[in-house]
């Protein structure tokens, strides 16, 4: 086995398994994925909603969305060899108050700036969209080009597709630290202390960089936050949108296989903590969630679709969600940490994007200029507040 | 299939109130509270449902609620578990079609 | 640590074979030959193949398929099933009406 | 958000979570028990063969009177007991979620037991999942709760304890076994269980497995071959049977996800997914302790003796006894523990083949490949004698612990002494009376009443009989052998029952006297 590879990806999410197969596309020799969990898309990849959106998003990562929407999303099952169940009907972020309007307008202003087809629409045009809506939502966002995708084939896909092309994928293989050797990013050593070189190390793990990164001195400004998941039984074929709200109560869509899949909080997710219930010492990879959860996500989602009551839920999962200081994920090399690319933060919406990070994490390796600027990404665009 | 009216052990079945049920368009008859499952079988009705992607017929298997194969619609509402679910007076059960009461083409 | 590539090269590439048409997941409807195929594409645990091929994520949450699941994979794999990682285990542990749900626990009252 | 207190939370209302309710609630503790199945006792319910074991155990009881008298005892000591109550989640901090009727609850325990027992293990074969393929557990649901029978013609798959004990009901509900099959070489479960389902005439395959299952809308037969060494069927051994119904009994696996949801350590082990649990059943998290089969696949009796010792432990963790008082108690449960854990079917001999009994016998290999004892065989075991006058013959070959025979006779005939899993012996010097109580009291089956001489060249046999309808005095039938086969024309001239038998009748039949050691069951036409 050998551990020296020109590039060496800490995370075996989506992002990092994009990541690896664009390398291995782009004729980068050897690449190695360290993942920690035992399988593949562990973390956020298989904890979350399923939207590939551009609206509501922050205008320094519209460019980019809107990249991957445009020119990625749609042969992507063709290039992965898998149904990643891409539907690109649309995206309605709904509002129940003028408050609501008020914000959703203000996004879509915003998102209109830089060249985003999104637009308010009124009640009777949301219904006219789904007629399955509840009278109490008032208006919406609009946003046609948006959709929805299966984050869980979309992963593996991409990581089938990597190890066809000879990347090496080593599971259970949580990173301890990472060392300079000459001043210079190259190895990663794991908590069993074998030990990767690379020449390039892209360090994408979710909050789990965070403290990767402070290993060779590097702090990444961002929090931890618990996000839930939940999954109807097969339901017949009622709505093809992306949905959201501007008070952020649930979001989700229907699934091609029928099930609607949705995520939600019960408000109390900043002081969840995680622990080991047989030490009773913290312990974030116990996933555990949370008793009041799913029925604050149930009542959520009947607020908006009442045409749901009588679906059953089936099963509930968690996430962490790595949360950047503001909201913006981290892109960049580092200038104090030279041979390393932080790629985190995606605070929650990383999915819809991960094609092309992935396919910008290769071009930043590969010395290309990235397929659209992100020089808005750098880990250290933070100023003092005074 | 044939109701046990007397058995060696468990001696005889105790009498139960009839009440007609539909299913699939016809008037069927079962005793009150049994599962639907088990009014179904003694009409001799073994098919409880066709699949989503083969479309292939389903019927009890575990009886107790667990493997969700005997689910129908049941008053409208679908993937009721009819092993566990109690019959009663007027229930209207249809056979399901993947999660619909219509078969597809 | 688990080498994928490593093991993806000891187990040979997949071979057809006669009973792979034979359902395994009876909620999702995967048949043998899937789950053998995925293995061979680096599915390696239950918790991917679910994601994967859905297998064990329909309405029974794989209370009938896991066990079936597990000795696929372990035989492909060429270990034992307990070797196998298996799947996690999440509420509801039967499934259960969203109206129902959304009756516990809300408002400040209770 | 309103949060319920109890002492203790019960999960599953079966064998082990009543007996642990039962015992916390003797020492004090308010148990709550949630259940959800309509009705209380687990599996207990759908057995209507009785126990083995000893008094303690509740032998020669049937599984659903157990049941009776486990409400009874739980109810007088006021464990609330909750149905159709479904666990939704086991969440931290020993809260649970409970769907009661159209309401979710939320209840805290300072102690939670899991006692959610087994689910049914799956084979797949070409057309499973056709309507008419169903489980053991679905067969005995169908035929002892909903008073239905589940096929006309069935083929059994699963030569183990439920495989055999299903097929004996399915047929005590009138329904005809036409094979049991197993891809095993051996008969799995109790060698008394195969002896009552084959002197039926059912055939034993052992060796065999299903090809497949024929049929369009449903089942209409089934094709079974034989196995190599590779577990593959080999060609042309292949048979078919015209069923409507094929069950599938292969063995049980805990149903341990909640202790799963709860982030209990966890083994992943041949007999599945089990919790660490120490000797009283406390998991890796305080407070959450797990007990009868989903802590491991076991019989109904040891799972009441855990649920018990579960009980005692849990309630000196909540200060309602001293740690000397439990040990104590825990100790007496322990010994009723081992002793069910003795014998060829000790946990320690799974898997095992145990070729001779304790007393040195070499077992009836037939037995094992075909599901009886041959004639010549039955000779070397210490219950079958040859005596003048009317006398027991006791046709138990195995080591299994269980005893009830030898205090049904009152005359002292049968000894089996300290050791429940010897085998039953007869003592010549005794004299029987022909009383019939050991032929009702076992639960096995294996006891035959024997009279050589009655009349001129015709002796009789008694033997227990659990079918409808019941022969008549003056009826003429056949007598069929232990093998299931017709050995000779027979005449029915006693036919004895009272509340002792507990349903079984005791069934005297004429035959020559050359066949009295032959003839083992009764039908009234070949």
């Amino acid at each position: 086995m050998s551990n020296v590879a020109d590039v060496v990806i800490i995370g075996g999410g989506i992002n990092g398994c994009a990541a690896a197969y664009y390398l291995a596309k782009g004729g980068t020799k050897s690449v190695i994925v360290l993942e920690a969990s035992n399988s593949i898309g562990h973390g956020g990849s298989s904890r979350n909603g399923g939207g590939v959106r551009q609206s509501g998003r922050d205008i320094r990562e519209l460019p980019y969305a809107m990249y991957g929407i445009k020119n990625m999303w749609p042969t992507l099952s063709e290039e992965l060899g898998v149904d990643t169940e891409y539907t690109q009907k649309g995206n309605l972020r709904m509002g129940k108050t003028p408050e609501h309007i008020k914000k959703l307008e203000a996004l879509t202003k915003s998102a209109n700036s830089v060249g985003l087809d999104v637009r308010m629409i009124d009640q009777k045009e949301v219904k006219e969209i789904c007629p399955y809506l509840s009278d109490e939502v008032i208006g919406a966002s609009w946003c046609p080009t948006d959709g929805h995708a299966n984050p869980l084939t979309t992963t593996l896909g991409y990581y089938k597709r990597a190890l066809e092309m000879g990347v090496k994928f080593y599971t259970e293989a949580p990173v301890k630290s990472l060392q300079k050797v000459k001043g210079k990013v190259r190895k990663v050593i794991l908590n069993d202390g074998t030990i990767f070189e690379g020449e390039t190390i892209i360090l994408v793990s979710g909050y789990e960089s965070r403290a990767i990164a402070r290993t060779i001195g590097v702090d990444v400004p961002m929090t931890r936050l618990i996000d839930e998941c939940l999954v109807t039984e097969m339901q017949p074929h009622m709505i093809d949108v992306m949905f959201g709200c501007a008070s952020a109560d649930f979001y989700g869509h229907q699934t091609k296989h029928g099930s609607f899949v949705f995520g939600s909080d019960s408000g109390w997710e900043t002081v969840d903590e995680m622990v080991d219930p047989s030490t009773n010492i913290p312990d974030p990879s116990k996933l555990i969630t949370n008793s009041m959860t799913l029925s604050a996500s149930c009542r959520a989602i009947q607020g908006y679709i009442p045409a749901l009551k009588d679906a059953k839920i089936v099963r509930s999962w968690c996430g962490w969600l790595d949360e950047s200081f503001d909201g913006v994920p981290f892109l960049s090399r580092v200038d104090e940490a030279p041979g390393l690319i932080l790629a985190c933060g995606f605070t929650g919406h990383g999915f819809g994007t991960a094609p092309v990070v992935g396919l910008m994490l290769s071009q930043m390796v590969q010395g290309e200029e990235t397929v659209v600027d992100i020089s808005a990404l750098q880990y250290n665009r933070f100023k003092p507040c005074r | 299939m044939e109701r046990i009216e007397n058995h060696p052990i468990l001696g005889e079945t105790p009498k139960r109130k009839k009440v007609t049920f539909s299913y699939d368009g016809k008037m069927l008859e079962g005793y009150e509270g049994e599962p639907i499952a088990t009014a179904l079988k003694a009409a001799g009705v073994m098919a409880h449902r066709y699949t989503a992607k083969t479309h292939e017929p389903r019927g009890i298997f575990c009886a107790i609620g667990r493997c969700t194969d005997c689910v129908m619609i049941v008053d409208g509402k679908p993937n009721i578990r009819t092993c566990i679910t109690p019959l009663e007076a007027g229930m209207v059960v249809q056979t399901q079609y993947g999660v619909s009461a219509t078969p597809e083409e | 640590m688990v080498d994928i590539q490593a093991k993806l090269k000891e187990i040979g590439p997949f071979v057809e074979e006669p009973d792979d048409d034979l359902l395994v997941c009876r909620c999702e409807e995967v048949t043998k030959g899937q789950i053998r195929k995925a293995v061979h594409e680096g599915i390696f645990t239950l918790e991917e193949m679910r994601r994967y091929l859905r297998s064990g994520m329909g309405l029974c949450q794989g209370q009938t398929c896991g066990k079936l699941v597990k000795s696929i994979i372990a035989s492909e794999l060429k270990v034992s099933p307990a070797e196998v990682v298996p799947a996690s285990s999440r509420a509801p542990m039967r499934p259960i009406e969203m109206c129902i749900l959304a009756e516990d626990g809300g408002g400040c009252d209770e | 958000m309103k949060i319920e207190r109890y002492d203790m939370i019960v999960i599953g209302a079966g064998p082990a979570g009543l007996s642990a309710a039962i015992e916390a609630a003797k020492k004090g503790l308010k148990p709550i028990v949630f259940d959800e199945n309509a009705r209380p006792g687990g599996q207990l319910f759908k057995q209507i063969h009785k126990f083995f074991g000893s008094k303690e155990h509740k032998a020669k009881v049937r599984g659903f009177k157990i049941g009776e008298e486990l409400l009874e005892e739980a109810e007088e000591y006021g464990v609330e007991v909750i149905l159709n109550a479904t666990v939704v989640g086991l969440y931290p901090e020993k809260e649970v979620t409970v769907k009661i009727g159209d309401k979710v609850k939320h209840y805290k325990g300072d102690a939670i037991l899991v006692a959610t027992g087994a689910s049914e293990n799956m084979v797949n074969f070409e057309g499973w999942t056709k309507p008419g393929v169903i489980g053991a557990g679905a067969a005995q649901t169908m035929m002892n709760l909903h008073h239905i029978k589940p096929g006309n013609r069935i083929l059994m798959l699963g030569s183990g304890n439920v495989g055999l004990v299903v097929s004996y009901q399915l047929m005590q509900a009138g329904c005809e076994v036409v094979a049991l099959a197993d891809a095993a070489p051996r008969v799995g479960g109790y060698g008394v269980h195969a002896a009552k389902v084959a002197r039926c005439g059912v055939p034993f395959y052992l060796s065999h497995t299903i090809v497949k299952v024929e049929g369009d809308e449903c089942v209409t037969g089934v094709v079974i071959g034989q196995v190599g060494p590779d577990w593959k069927v080999i060609p042309g051994t292949e048979k078919h049977f015209d069923v409507d119904t094929v069950c599938l009994a292969v063995g049980l696996s805990p149903m341990s996800q909640l202790l799963k949801q709860a982030e209990v350590k966890m083994n992943d082990t041949k007999g599945g997914h089990v919790p660490e649990c120490d000797k009283h059943g406390a998991t890796s998290v305080p407070g959450i302790y797990a007990a009868g089969d989903v802590s491991g696949i076991e019989e109904a009796s040891s799972a009441m003796i855990e649920g018990r010792m579960s009980g005692t432990a849990i309630a000196c963790y909540l200060g309602y006894m001293t740690e000397e008082e439990r040990d104590s108690r825990i100790d007496e449960l322990e010994k009723q523990l081992d002793t069910l854990r003795q014998g060829m079917f000790a946990p320690k001999n799974r898997g095992k083949l145990v070729e001779k009994t304790d007393e040195g016998i070499d077992v009836s290999m037939n037995l094992l490949n075909k599901g009886f004892v041959t004639d010549d065989e039955i000779e070397r075991f210490p219950g079958v004698t040859h005596q003048k006058g009317i006398h027991p013959v006791i046709e138990c070959t195995q080591n299994i612990p269980c005893n009830p025979c030898q205090d049904a006779c009152k005359m002292g005939c049968i000894r089996i002494g300290e050791n429940i899993t010897s085998l039953p012996a007869i003592d010549p010097e005794k004299k029987c009376i022909g009383c019939g109580m050991c032929v009702a009291s076992c639960s096995g089956q294996s006891i035959f009443l024997v009279e050589e001489d009655v009349e001129e060249g015709y002796g009789e046999v008694t033997m227990p009989y659990e079918f409808l309808p019941v022969p008549e005095v003056g009826d003429r039938g056949v007598a069929l052998g232990r093998n299931g086969q017709y050995v000779c024309d027979a005449e029915v001239t006693k036919v004895r029952i009272a509340p002792a038998f507990d349903h079984t009748y005791l069934l005297t039949i004429k035959v020559p006297n050359d066949m009295v050691m032959r003839a083992r069951f009764y039908k009234k036409e070949a």
